[in-house]
């Protein structure tokens, strides 16, 4: 019946072909017009059935019709196409990031002593946990609801788009960009649970969680990734060397300090104890791990994938992040042995991580051997910075400032040779500001919750052990 | 009868059982201990932080015999466990006043 | 030569532009068009040569050429990348699904005996091939190859497609479907597993799981995914909180009962003597696995992913998931504190994948408030069903029961609070449905099991252990 | 205003229209023309205006916009979209067979000696960051810079495009092809950490595997993949049996001849000491991550999937890998349990990953029973083959020469059953000539080796332990 | 004083405290051993080689009581820890010259 | 010679070899124990389950020394495993027959 309507426009379509084919071509032209008219009116009547059949107006339903044939004309399933990359970039990197959940847990787990095990397995379920809800109760709004230029966003929760009606406008889905930043404020407070582990009080570590992951961290990346004062400024920092890592360094730093060291770590003349770990191949595992989600740290923070242009540089940031790691663990390795003639394992493990953690400022621009340079600095750093801090009696259990803070800051400052868009100055700014606030206020925070809670466990705990102190579960335990 | 006490390099631990074995002493304890004596412990690195080892590891044998045993039995030992290095080890012999054997209740000699 | 004969035709696309375009615009316009007919041309022409390439005739080529204008201009890539992108979204989803295998395992290695250990691991290799065999040789037809409305499907293996034959009418290539409902087919025999660990006999629990997979799972899977009656009847179980996790509870339950609790495990005068598991760590890492995989196994259950609408819900889907993980996490870990004074946290384990079992039946409506009350809901309910599974004398060695049984029917039942075209009723009429069949279904097996091969080793063997009585290999051993 | 000037133009397409269609369809098909053209002109107007502003001449924006047009209407967002999936699929690939390094590290720190982990750990960071640097450095375009039908490439660092540079003409990004190929050099070099393990001097090793990775897999890899002389000849191996596995196995075989066994490991009257390995989960993880990291292995070297046939057959890939990993299993404990009683558990483990190596010549072409068949008997030659290698001194730590060389040679040869397009004699051919090559070069680099550096660990410090000689960290340290 | 010292199997660790607990010893130290006596170890096969397990896992408790208390502790322990199967272990006895408790320095049978 | 066996807090174990070392006394052997004396243990909730830990976790260290050192050596190890809480520990005191040095075949007091 409908072929028999369509029988008129087929004729002049065919007239017009006539006129502008030969013949072969003619045939093919011919079919190709009638085709192409089928096809849209297919596309425009089903459009509109469909608007009709849920009791659109006749209007509604030819505008329908027309919307369908116009997207499918304008060839806006690239649009179409370009939001579902970006969106599901967001969710692989999510779900790499929050993975690192489990490396910074297996890294922690394995390099705390055996009696302090399932008190560390604990704290990192609980982080994570509360980093969650914590940046949807208030964190993403205090991050990413300010003014342009601004200091701080709002403190309310935050709402994703009903079922099937996010539209993507801002070429990704919201909660896809949530889910992907929540991941990055959990890494955060990794960092600092491994810093000041077997010693602190679980419920005082829990509720400096709480103000991190829902103020500290979002107000600092307020300032940069919420478009605030730093981006204005230009300060750049592509996945968060300085945004995530070194303020988790600064919260850990502040503390190592407040809490203090391990009973035992630092006798009195100067004599350093060495506490080894439980488990160099869990510590190793995480480190693995670690590596893995970093791909989703760096590569995901390019922040679209629906272009050439866009995969290519998420491929770039993938080659770089793994080679400056390579190159930290590779030179951690040989500056380990130069120094100490045997290798040990954890300071590889962590020179890998301050290679990531150094190149995470900016993972796209440098070339392979600039990638190289920055990431085997990144591993020689923490080679030298573990055995400083000891001296210097701050008793950070896993190496989390030299690699968080200490390559965050060395990545974030060396920004500059490889992106002609950024200034050193500007660097520094950036670095001096949010280290400065971080430092202050996390100190602010353990300082409140040493006059009230308490920040550390009774001498006598710690020397049992706080796993069976506070957690009543050994980790391995025996006969 | 006589508890003979061995603390050997872990080494040399199928050695030893072979040599008491080929005596026909049928039965020993074995546990895993740290130890250190002439031969000291060394200094290792951590994470750049010095530190002692003063305890190696070592394995300690007992075994009960009876007291004609003895000499033969130190011998075996001594030969068996016997690197020429230092941290070799020691056999301290104790004077064991009483053997029971659990399920059968047999005491004394018959019960090694 | 080919422009000359396009002259006229450009002529009067020309005349008509002149008429509707001003002078600016008629340029572009006029361009546009032209351009336009070269390029559907050139892909007509493209078309119809490779067809004849290949021998086709005129006629056919000439088809192929209108087709391929056609599917150019019907922007039908958008159907082509709706396809890539809905099996890729299978694919990650599988990959993720296949990977709690890995957590599975993990979760119950640790939280096992040290001398059980090695038996443990062999048993989560062997189910999860068994049940990628049995799901290949009838499970799949089972489960989805029955009429709608239907009880069962067909005792059939199930065929994909020859390579580079699959046309993905369903939407999605046949393959990746499979694959990702077989990873489903293998987590619920994993749920079986850890509730039996200890005791079971070896080959007796694989013959059970050759069932579980190859018929029970597919059977009660058919009347609702594979669009059997309680379909029919408006049940619904988005991604399996009673279909998969209920039902591996069930079949759980059952063995429990049938096979009877450890050895020493119950005194005579109520006494229950705690077994406390090998490794934390380890268990601890089993869950970040399955809170991972949990990404692909709700998030891919939105079985499409490409339109915006379809991956706007997997990221609704992915945030609910994480934080009714979240809630059932800080719910039973406030909860722990409460009741027992310190933090077991294999409880707070337990809580986080009861958080997620919860959801699982309906991560997409609910809104952040509701998923992370119906996690916590969860949380706690494993803190309490753990000591009274107990005192009842049922021996569930890692929490199985309470984790996926019980958490899978608050899950489902829960489900009408946010989805409006969901009823109480009939969430419980499927409830009651599934688990009947499934637990009487299961205790034949068992009790069929238990009349042949016997379902638990000797009393003997289960002191020495089943790591030397059955593997032979101890998982840690000493000098 | 521009609605006026399209006015006329409308009118005619009414008029054509009112001829073609019936009233209802009329009013659609008016709209809808309409809206295509406004929708064409919209996008070929803001491109050339774009054009205009980046300062271009009003030619090149009138030809932009002709493009822009032109692009749209050719659908050639299905070209985008397919680079964008290509280049994807190998991103996904890539962090999944990365991922691998990880698993050879649980599974070898598994399966050694307590004394032995952290070094086992340590040379695993090691080579998988070496490889990265070298196959930079000059593997790949050792591989991939030759001519067709050549036997090595150039010895030149590789150099991805600029940022946001890469066309993707090849069909994918430059930076994700590297990435992808490199995580397979890393699993070679892994291959031969493991079988020459607890013995083999640290930097001896990782000098061997400079050259593994940086020459010896590079050039037979330009003989196949690179388009050398056996891809000419018809050789086949899909995803590298030959090219990764067989190559770690005959690598390996070089090592643990020239280095020796174990001391202690045989005794002088063909007595075998059994050397149980340090932890079965561990060990078992590591299959796990291997399982998961082989959909990454098989499924992205389909290269493709931006079309419904490709990511089709990935599909059935993944399938198809999945099972001939479960028949290896399966196979392996069947065999296990009928020769030796007792379920060794590490042969179950060697059964999965054999499986797994036998079907990754052609993880495409085999029906499911066909890839049962292929990964059942891969199981049943390790159980077989672990036995003869101990009879012949050949002492292999971990399984990886009946895994990664036997169930290798296994499945490259069996490739003509199920593809039509290969011939046993070439498979025959390709694998003795990369055998030879490989085995040979290999020897002469261990033999130079142990000529200068030295290739085992003394007595003394083997017997202490590698942790305590030359990491100077303990795996599990205890009080 | 007598030092008793008993091999026991893991799984009697219970009965054997309880049994001494109701004789009112308050006091004893257990370690992990291994050992052989007429329970031979067995095979195991590893990866296809058959190996030798020479040694089987023990308990060993140490009991210092006063001498007065030797015949009944002995019979109490081989009553809990007899299972009338091969493997049951052995209790050995020694002289125990003198015991000290290091919190308050009090010896002899003040300090047991 | 005297076989002095101490049962100490874990966290002592420097404390204890320090003091000996001040006493000349180059030698000892410890391993990991579990025990229970006055210290009685405690109860843990584990998954919801009540269960008595009746063993804490002890160091036993062995010293086999010249029977004129043994008062000097119980002294000091007394004085540094004490830290005046319950659960300090004992101090046993065997009687050494022999003492051999297995490297060197020296016996008696030149042996330790
Ligand atoms: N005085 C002692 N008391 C108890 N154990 C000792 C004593 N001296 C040595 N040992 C044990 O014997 C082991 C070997 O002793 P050492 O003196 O190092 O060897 P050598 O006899 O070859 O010099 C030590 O590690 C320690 O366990
Ligand atoms: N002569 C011995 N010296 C030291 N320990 C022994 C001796 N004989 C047996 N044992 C210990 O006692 C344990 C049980 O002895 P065994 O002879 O097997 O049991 P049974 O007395 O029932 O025959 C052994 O595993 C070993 O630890
Ligand atoms: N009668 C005993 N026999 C053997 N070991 C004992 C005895 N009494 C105590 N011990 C060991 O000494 C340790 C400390 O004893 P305890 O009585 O708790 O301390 P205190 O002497 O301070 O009261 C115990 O854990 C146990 O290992």
């Amino acid at each position: 019946m409908t072929s028999i309507i369509k029988f008129p426009f087929a004729i002049l379509v065919t007239i017009l072909a006539l006129l502008a084919f030969s013949q072969p071509a003619f045939a093919q032209g011919a079919d190709y017009s009638a085709t192409i008219n089928t096809t849209l009116e297919a596309i425009g009547e089903a459009a509109s059935s469909a608007a009709l059949e849920e009791g659109a107006s006749e209007e509604e339903a030819a505008a329908a019709g027309a919307a369908a044939v116009s997207q499918a004309v304008a060839g806006s399933f690239g649009d179409r196409d370009a939001k579902i990359f970006n969106t599901l970039l967001f969710l692989i990197g999510g779900f790499l990031v929050m993975w690192m959940a489990a490396g910074f847990t297996m890294l922690e787990t394995g390099l705390v002593r055996k009696k302090n095990v399932s008190m560390q397995a604990l704290k990192n379920i609980a982080l994570y946990s509360i980093a969650g809800i914590m940046f949807w109760l208030i964190g993403y709004n205090v991050m990413y609801g300010g003014s342009a230029g601004g200091f701080v966003g709002t403190f309310l929760p935050y709402n994703f788009p009903a079922p099937g009606a996010d539209t993507a406008d801002a070429g990704y889905s919201t909660a896809s960009d949530w889910f992907f930043q929540m991941a990055f404020v959990a890494a955060t407070a990794s960092i600092v649970s491994g810093a000041v582990a077997e010693r602190v009080k679980l419920w005082s570590f829990l509720a400096f969680t709480v103000v991190l992951t829902g103020v500290l961290y979002p107000v600092t990346g307020m300032w940069q990734w919420g478009g605030g004062w730093l981006a204005e400024m230009g300060f750049s920092d592509f996945a968060g060397s300085t945004l995530v890592h070194s303020v988790g360094g600064w919260a850990a730093l502040a503390g190592v300090i407040i809490i203090g060291a391990r009973t035992g770590k630092f006798g009195p003349d100067g004599a350093i104890t060495a506490m080894p770990g439980s488990s160099i191949p869990l510590a190793t595992l995480g480190m693995f791990i670690l590596w893995l989600g970093w791909f989703g740290f760096n590569g995901a923070s390019q922040l679209a994938m629906g272009t050439i242009a866009d995969i290519g540089d998420i491929s770039r940031i993938f080659a770089n992040t793994n080679l400056a790691a390579a190159a930290g663990a590779v030179a951690a390795m040989i500056a380990v042995k130069l120094v100490y003639k045997k290798v040990d394992v954890t300071m590889v493990i962590n020179g890998a991580l301050a290679g990531l953690v150094s190149i995470t400022a900016e993972p796209l621009t440098p070339s392979v051997p600039a990638a190289l340079f920055i990431g085997a600095i990144g591993g020689v750093i923490v080679v030298f910075a573990i055995p400083i801090l000891d001296r210097l009696k701050l008793d950070d259990v896993v190496g989390a400032i030299p690699v968080h803070l200490f390559a965050g800051i060395w990545g974030t400052l060396i920004v500059p040779l490889t992106n002609p868009g950024t200034s050193y100055v500007t660097q520094l700014i950036g670095i001096l500001a949010i280290g400065a606030f971080t430092f202050v206020a996390s100190s602010i925070v353990w300082l409140a919750l040493k006059a009230t809670l308490g920040v550390r466990v009774s001498e006598e705990d710690e020397s049992l052990g706080l796993d069976k102190a506070e957690v009543g579960v050994e980790a391995y335990p025996e006969f | 009868m006589k508890l003979l006490i061995a603390i050997i390099k872990p080494s040399r631990l199928e050695e030893v059982r072979t040599a008491l074995t080929d005596l026909d002493v049928h039965g020993m304890t074995v546990s895993e201990v740290k130890g250190y004596g002439r031969q000291k412990g060394h200094s290792e690195i951590y994470r750049g932080a010095e530190y002692a080892v003063n305890f190696l590891p070592k394995l300690k044998i007992e075994i009960a015999i009876e007291a004609s045993q003895l000499a033969a039995a130190t011998e075996a030992v001594r030969e068996a466990a016997n690197s020429g290095r230092i941290g070799d080890g020691k056999i301290f012999v104790l004077d064991l006043e009483q053997a029971t054997r659990i399920r059968t209740g047999e005491t004394g000699a018959a019960a090694l």
